[in-house]
């Protein structure tokens, strides 16, 4: 039990005395590891780590769940050492070897965050108090990494979020305390935006499907935004809840609305029903205001691609990355990652094994586990070798800028993994926008005990 | 003093159990769950689950929609954060009157039918509630997304006496902010004041009352009594009971989420209440401990664990053992509590507590005296009018 | 009939008057606020509480009203209500058993415990419905002192009953009922000679009802 | 108007499902007097039957050709499906018509299941207050949807229905619209076909054959029926098997809508006592026509000229429909006067 409260800055203590030390002129940068040591929230003091690993192992993103659950097996093995390294040996940063983080070996907890807020928050709460978890990364929804993501900043935890594509992660919603490697809405709208004015034309009226949260909102935002500037007409959108597994009520009126293009603001196996249902309705096959009816799912992955099957064919999307890619970072970590599971890895597996390769590689820049300092490690980090080529950790929203995929849903796959095609890359300069646009406030990185 | 009227066999049962509680983050160190947001948690489903006993354990009122007064309390509870202040007197306040409120008018109509038809009524008025938290009440609630606080609220109270502090505040009392044990003391606090009060319900005339309608309604009415009025007022208090823990719960984390509301979270309470024993005092308070620490504890085992727990074993039969018991612990664990549930309603429909006093009754060889007040009585639906 | 006085069916026509007011329409429990208490053919009592408290129950309601919220009293503080409650049991014999669970007495008992939960209400107006059915001749014989002595206190009472032993040894007026019509009326001995009386109750089709003052 | 006749199918379709888990759900509350919160369970496990069956069809030898290898650059696996060399063409067969041909995989299973269940457990509180028996079946619900996670894992897995069956039918021009103006899947429309044929199949069941005639009396008199020396609970056994296959069925063709998962039942259970309940407690013709009601309600709620005028209204419709008729009418549309009502 400990009595230190929160509302006191323990940090500001330290720097005033560690002020006097530096201007003594006798700072050396061992003593400041060891004066961090007892200031924050679960530091690791025997020879392990502990990193809390929570993903959805239920509900409607369960798969992409089960899949950050291998990415995450396969990162604490590489990182204590174990296997053919993945990525390790690609990433433009060499401070890892092998040895865990800082010497200390890397032990992960799992919990399952059921897509849901609260229970992702629980679980969250469980591994901090609990296990002592150092760090949380993970989460597959939107609505769980805001939800956590505020824990962690009212904890003093870093929390590296996974899958989440919602433009509020790291706009309105955004905390010091996390960061974010996989790209958002916004994003897939400008990368999307161009692609689709060249396959369906200027003419065209969208009818949105939106999953009822954050995600969904930005999402079909971002979308309309993109579309509207092609001259594309859009009809009030309809939202629908996570996890319906019935759509058709709401696809019926799609049929008859006037709109000849229908856009999924939908993921997981949401997109996978909803997508396939209305395949059964004939959407693929119709015709409406003299134009073929096309379906666009604007966030797709491998493995709702495998989840629709044939309805998947020639549908456009965007991802964050694909197995497919040819550079040697993800080459490595497909090899490395289908030799131990028997299938490619997803993007939500490659972010997640990303984003706790980063963690650890600040950690050994810092020197130090104290999250002021991990912070600043990775603020305004450029790197490379992680897959999709260079990348900068933004300092303003700890947003991750790097190119986007532009993909489609292969005809005719070579084998039952390879079901997208990259069509287009946004690069990195097209993507990046003013953080200022979505306004926010990180918050202090003030550490806390606990 | 009326108010601290109680007999004595009532005031050794609160001092043990405000011990049992006082003392529970000592004793829960070697069963591995001593920290602060489980035994918050412990604290918290307790009280939901007395609340939720004083409406079926007396009255006999099987509501299956109670989670939709935690859901409304936390609610009002994050709002108070929000636009007042972060004080938790004022949240759970608010989050009290709130949900009374709300069981006020759900009570009023639902109490109009009894038995099965009262159940679905709840029932119906839950998922209402839950759907449009999710939905048309997005600006309210938030959705899915979780009502949550942010650096942007007013806080009219906090910001007039205070500057406003860097980063997101914590919920406090008094301006004293609450650090994990603390958090604790303040749920346990709150837990024992709930206790006592259901104490002095059962105790009371009131609560004799509510007994008999439990018992037989129609005699009720023609001993003079309108039912109607006690039943409603067994359930706002019991949704109040409901309205507080949820409170606790935004108040312990300041998040709101709508599934909170879901019908599975009523059936929880229900389960928490019948495991324990219906219509005893302990019963509901064991019954939640128990469900919570089986999901937070017993869901955390894995094979490694029970490979180490059943070493003892000659290597070919360990790993059968394991692999089937592994299927009931981890994320099986709700597999033990169906089967675990099952059994006691099909056994021991009294629930843990008649189990104990059975055992008791066995080491004593005696018939227990049939005092009413301690007996489990079984949950009995009302007789149709 | 009883049925009709308390509130439970509504009369086909005509009103059922007491004491100056009207008590069709009526909900059971102001009926019962007003007075006009009833004890059931089949015993109607509350089994899972004990004896002493469904004695108790109904002192409360004479006392605090149809409804009253009092959970700061406790039960046990409630000396007055429990000594009356005990003085009754006395009178119809269950003290001994007045912390038995009321669910497992015989139905003899059951129905004596009734009788004392109607009488701790000190009705103005006793319905009794067959008090004495199913009973053995001793017991028949002690409810029927027991009624007696409430007599003595002066209780209107109505009892329903086809016992004429016990008829005759209580009532003041009887009514003799048949097919729904009055078929006789007035003071025991009048009653008693009346061919159609005998007629109808030998028959054993219609009941016979009684009142006594 | 082609958009209300689209809804109307909608709601056509969706009712179907309802209405037969509601028959399935008030045959044992009608004869048994059981309210059985463990039906949704049923509908699940029926579900799932045609996922066993999928599975022990399409079993595969698996061999690893070491000459080849795969995308990632690991050995090559090469499946064959069993049922292929074993029945040639109609192997084939049998995994491109799985769904229809599991029907007659899960009616043996069900029917095993549903008496297992009634002998084991539902037997024993008939004379159990309602509070008890939705309690103990609400635990069995929670073991049979965590027995089938454990077996099959949490995600849900997808059954294919026939090519043949994939596309829409364009309803508009049979009955003489333009073409495009009414499309509607083919599979939902065999799916509201196939629920209307086995409510056909129950009621004739019960109006036609003996059995059907006693269970009938039973329904309308428990105790009568006894008198009469009929060994009643036999029966009652064969109709708690009878409704579990209802159920079993219901979910059978359902799976290629949505594909299955471990907690559909419990999704379903909810709508389902909704629909008994208005339709009214024990009555089989109301528990029909509430179910297509309440789906027919539930998809013109979900039309956006109706959510506009008032919003939020497909979240609840179903429940306010519940609460509505509970208030104003409690033995619902066709229920019988006096059953539980009060």
């Amino acid at each position: 039990m400990t009595l230190i409260t929160k509302g006191l800055s323990r940090r500001s203590v330290i720097k005033t005395g560690l002020a006097g030390i530096i201007a003594t002129g006798v700072a050396p940068t061992i003593f400041t590891r060891g004066a961090y040591a007892q200031e924050f929230c679960n530091a690791p003091t025997g020879d392990t780590v502990t990193i809390g690993f929570n993903m959805p192992l239920t509900g409607a993103y369960a798969d992409e769940g089960a899949d950050e659950d291998r990415a995450y097996q396969l990162a604490v093995e590489h990182l204590n050492g174990g296997g053919d390294g993945g990525m390790i040996p690609t990433f433009s940063s060499k401070t890892l070897k092998g040895n865990g983080i800082l010497g200390k070996k890397v032990v992960g907890v799992t919990g399952d965050d059921q897509t849901k807020a609260d229970a992702a928050r629980d679980s969250a709460r469980r591994m901090i108090e609990r296990d002592g978890a150092v760090m949380i990364t993970g989460g597959s929804s939107s609505s769980v990494a805001i939800a956590v993501q505020g824990l962690c900043q009212e904890k003093g935890i870093i929390f590296m979020a996974a899958l989440t594509h919602s433009n509020d992660t790291t706009g309105k919603d955004k905390r010091r305390y996390g960061f974010r490697h996989f790209f958002n809405a916004y994003q897939s709208g400008i990368a999307l935006g161009p692609v689709l004015g060249e396959a369906y034309g200027k003419d065209r009226v969208a009818y949105h499907l939106t999953a009822d949260y954050t995600w969904g909102w930005t999402q079909e935002e971002s979308i309309k935004n993109a579309t509207e500037a092609l001259g594309w007409k859009t009809l009030a959108p309809v939202r629908t809840p996570v996890g319906a597994g019935d759509f058709s009520q709401y696809l019926t009126p799609v049929l008859n609305s006037g709109a000849d293009v229908l856009i999924l603001n939908h993921y997981g196996f949401d997109m996978v029903n909803s997508l396939t249902q209305a395949v059964q309705f004939g959407m693929r096959d119709k015709q409406a205001n003299g134009k073929n009816f096309e379906i666009v799912v604007p966030l797709v992955s491998d493995l709702m691609a495998k989840g629709a099957g044939s309805a998947m064919q020639g549908i456009y999307g965007t991802s964050n990355w694909d197995w497919q890619l040819t550079d040697e970072a993800s080459k490595a970590f497909t090899k490395s990652f289908g030799a131990k599971f028997g299938q490619p890895p997803s993007q939500a597996a490659h972010t997640s094994y990303v984003q706790t390769l980063l963690y650890a590689d600040a950690c050994e820049r810092a020197g130090t586990f104290y999250p002021p300092e991990v912070i600043k490690a990775l603020e305004g980090y450029e790197f490379d070798g992680l897959g999709n080529g260079p990348t900068l950790y933004r300092a303003e929203d700890h947003q991750c800028f790097k190119d986007v995929l532009v993909v489609q849903g292969k005809e005719k796959p070579a084998n039952p993994f390879d079901l997208l095609q990259t069509v287009a890359t946004a690069s990195r300069e097209s993507v990046t926008y003013d953080p200022a646009i979505f306004g926010g406030e990180l918050g202090p990185d003030t550490a806390v005990a606990c | 003093m009326d108010l601290f009227n109680l007999p004595r066999r009532d005031w050794i049962t609160f001092g043990l159990f405000a011990l049992v509680v006082v003392t529970m983050p000592i004793w829960l160190t070697p069963l591995g769950a001593s920290y602060p947001g489980l035994l918050q948690k412990f604290a918290i489903f307790a009280i939901f689950a007395i609340g939720f006993n004083i409406l079926f354990g007396l009255t006999g009122y099987l509501s299956f929609g109670h989670a939709a007064f935690l859901g409304v309390g936390s609610y009002t509870a994050v709002w108070s954060f929000k636009l007042l202040t972060m004080d938790a007197l004022p949240a759970i306040m608010f989050a009290v009157i709130v949900s009374g409120l709300f069981a006020l008018v759900i009570g009023y109509l639902s109490l109009r039918r009894t038995g099965i038809y009262f159940s679905i009524l709840t029932l119906a008025f839950a998922q209402m509630c839950y759907n449009l938290a999710y939905s048309v009440l997005t600006p309210i609630t938030n959705g899915e997304t979780s009502l949550q606080l942010t650096l942007q609220d007013p806080r009219v109270i906090d910001s007039a006496l205070a500057a406003r502090p860097e980063g997101l505040p914590s919920a406090s009392i008094f301006g004293h902010v609450f650090d994990g044990f603390e958090g604790f003391y303040f749920c346990a606090a709150l837990l024992l004041i709930a206790f006592f009060i259901a104490l002095k319900i059962f105790s009371s005339p009131f609560g004799m009352m509510l007994r008999a309608i439990k018992s037989n309604q129609t005699r009720m009415n023609y001993t003079g009594f309108d039912t109607k009025p006690y039943a409603l007022t067994a359930f706002v208090i019991s949704g109040m009971y409901a309205g507080l823990a949820g409170a606790l719960l935004a108040v312990t984390d300041p998040l709101a989420g709508a599934e909170r509301m879901q019908w599975t979270a009523s059936g929880e309470v229900v389960l928490m209440t019948i495991l324990g024993g219906v219509g005893t005092l302990i019963g509901p308070v064991i019954g939640a401990w128990l469900i919570k620490y089986f999901e937070n504890i017993f869901s955390a085992f894995n094979e490694q664990v029970l490979t180490r727990f059943f070493s003892f074993l000659p290597p070919e039969i360990t790993e059968p053992v394991v692999t089937i018991s592994s299927k009931f612990v981890g994320e099986g664990w709700h597999l033990t509590l169906g089967l675990i549930f099952v059994l006691v309603v099909v056994f021991l429909p009294g629930g843990i507590m008649e189990g104990v006093r059975r055992i008791g009754a066995l080491f004593r060889r005696t018939t227990p005296p049939s005092a009413p007040a301690a007996r489990p009585a079984a949950p009995t639906i009302q007789p149709a009018e | 009939m009883l049925n009709v006085i308390i509130g439970r069916l509504a009369p086909s026509r005509g009103a059922v008057v007491f004491d100056g007011k009207v008590l069709t329409g009526k909900k059971p429990h102001q009926i019962n606020q007003m007075g006009v208490v009833r004890v059931f053919q089949t015993p109607e009592i509350f089994p899972e509480l004990s004896v002493l408290q469904n004695v108790m129950a109904p002192a409360f309601a004479k006392r605090d009203g149809a409804f009253r919220i009092n959970i700061w009293r406790s039960l046990e503080s409630e000396r007055g209500i429990e000594e009356e409650a005990n003085h009754i049991l006395q009178d119809v014999g269950l003290y001994e058993r007045r912390s038995h669970h009321a669910g497992a007495l015989s139905r003899g008992d059951k129905r004596r415990m009734e009788l004392a939960m109607c009488l701790i209400q000190h009705p103005r107006l006793l319905l009794l419905d067959e008090p004495t059915a199913g009973m053995s001749r001793h017991d028949t014989n002690t409810t029927i002192e027991l009624l007696k002595k409430i007599k003595a206190r002066g209780m209107t009472k109505v009892i329903i009953e086809h016992d004429m032993h016990v008829v005759f040894s209580l009532a003041d007026k009887i009514s003799v009922l048949a097919g729904g019509r009055i078929i006789a009326e007035g003071l025991p001995r009048r009653v008693r000679r009346s061919e159609k009386v005998q007629e109808a109750y030998l028959g054993g089709a219609h009941r016979l009802e009684e009142a006594t003052h | 108007m082609d958009a209300i006749l689209a809804q109307l199918l909608n709601g056509l379709d969706k009712g179907g499902a309802y209405a037969l888990i509601a028959l399935g759900l008030t045959l044992v509350f009608g004869t048994l007097g059981v309210v059985n919160f463990a039906h949704g369970a049923l509908f699940m496990l029926g579900a799932f039957c045609a996922v066993t069956f999928r599975q022990l069809i399409t079993l595969e030898t698996v061999t690893v050709d070491p000459t080849q290898l795969s995308a990632w650059g690991a050995p090559l696996e090469i499946r064959t499906p069993l049922a292929q060399t074993w029945f040639g063409d109609f192997g084939a067969v049998l995994v491109e018509y799985s769904v229809p041909f599991s029907i007659l995989f899960a009616i043996p299973v069900m029917l095993v299941i549903g008496i297992a269940m009634e002998r084991g457990i539902i037997k024993h509180f008939y004379k159990r207050p309602h509070a008890e028996q939705i309690l103990v079946t609400f635990g069995l619900a929670i073991v049979l949807q965590e027995i089938v996670k454990a077996v099959f894992g949490p995600n849900p897995i997808s059954q294919p229905m026939p090519t043949a069956l994939r596309g829409a039918a364009d309803i508009g021009v049979w009955i003489g619209l333009a073409p495009g103006a009414v499309s509607y899947p083919l599979w939902r429309l065999v799916y509201f076909l196939f629920s209307a044929g086995i409510i056909a199949a129950v009621f004739a069941f019960l109006r036609f054959t003996t059995f059907g005639m006693v269970v009938r009396a039973g329904m309308a008199d428990r105790e009568t029926v006894g008198l009469l020396g009929i060994n009643i609970g036999r029966r009652f056994t064969i109709m708690f098997g009878l409704a579990a296959v209802v159920a079993g069925l219901a979910g059978v063709m359902y799976t290629p809508l949505v594909p299955p998962n471990y907690h559909m039942g419990m999704d379903f259970l909810v709508l389902s006592f909704v629909v008994v309940v208005v339709g009214g407690m024990g009555s089989l013709p109301g528990a029909v026509a509430a179910g297509f009601l309440l789906g027919i309600l539930q998809s013109f709620a979900s039309m956006n000229e109706i959510k506009q005028l008032i919003p939020g209204i497909d979240q609840i419709i179903i429940y306010l429909t519940a609460v509505v008729i509970l208030l104003v009418r409690p033995r619902g549309l066709l229920g019988r006067r006096g059953m539980m009502e009060s």
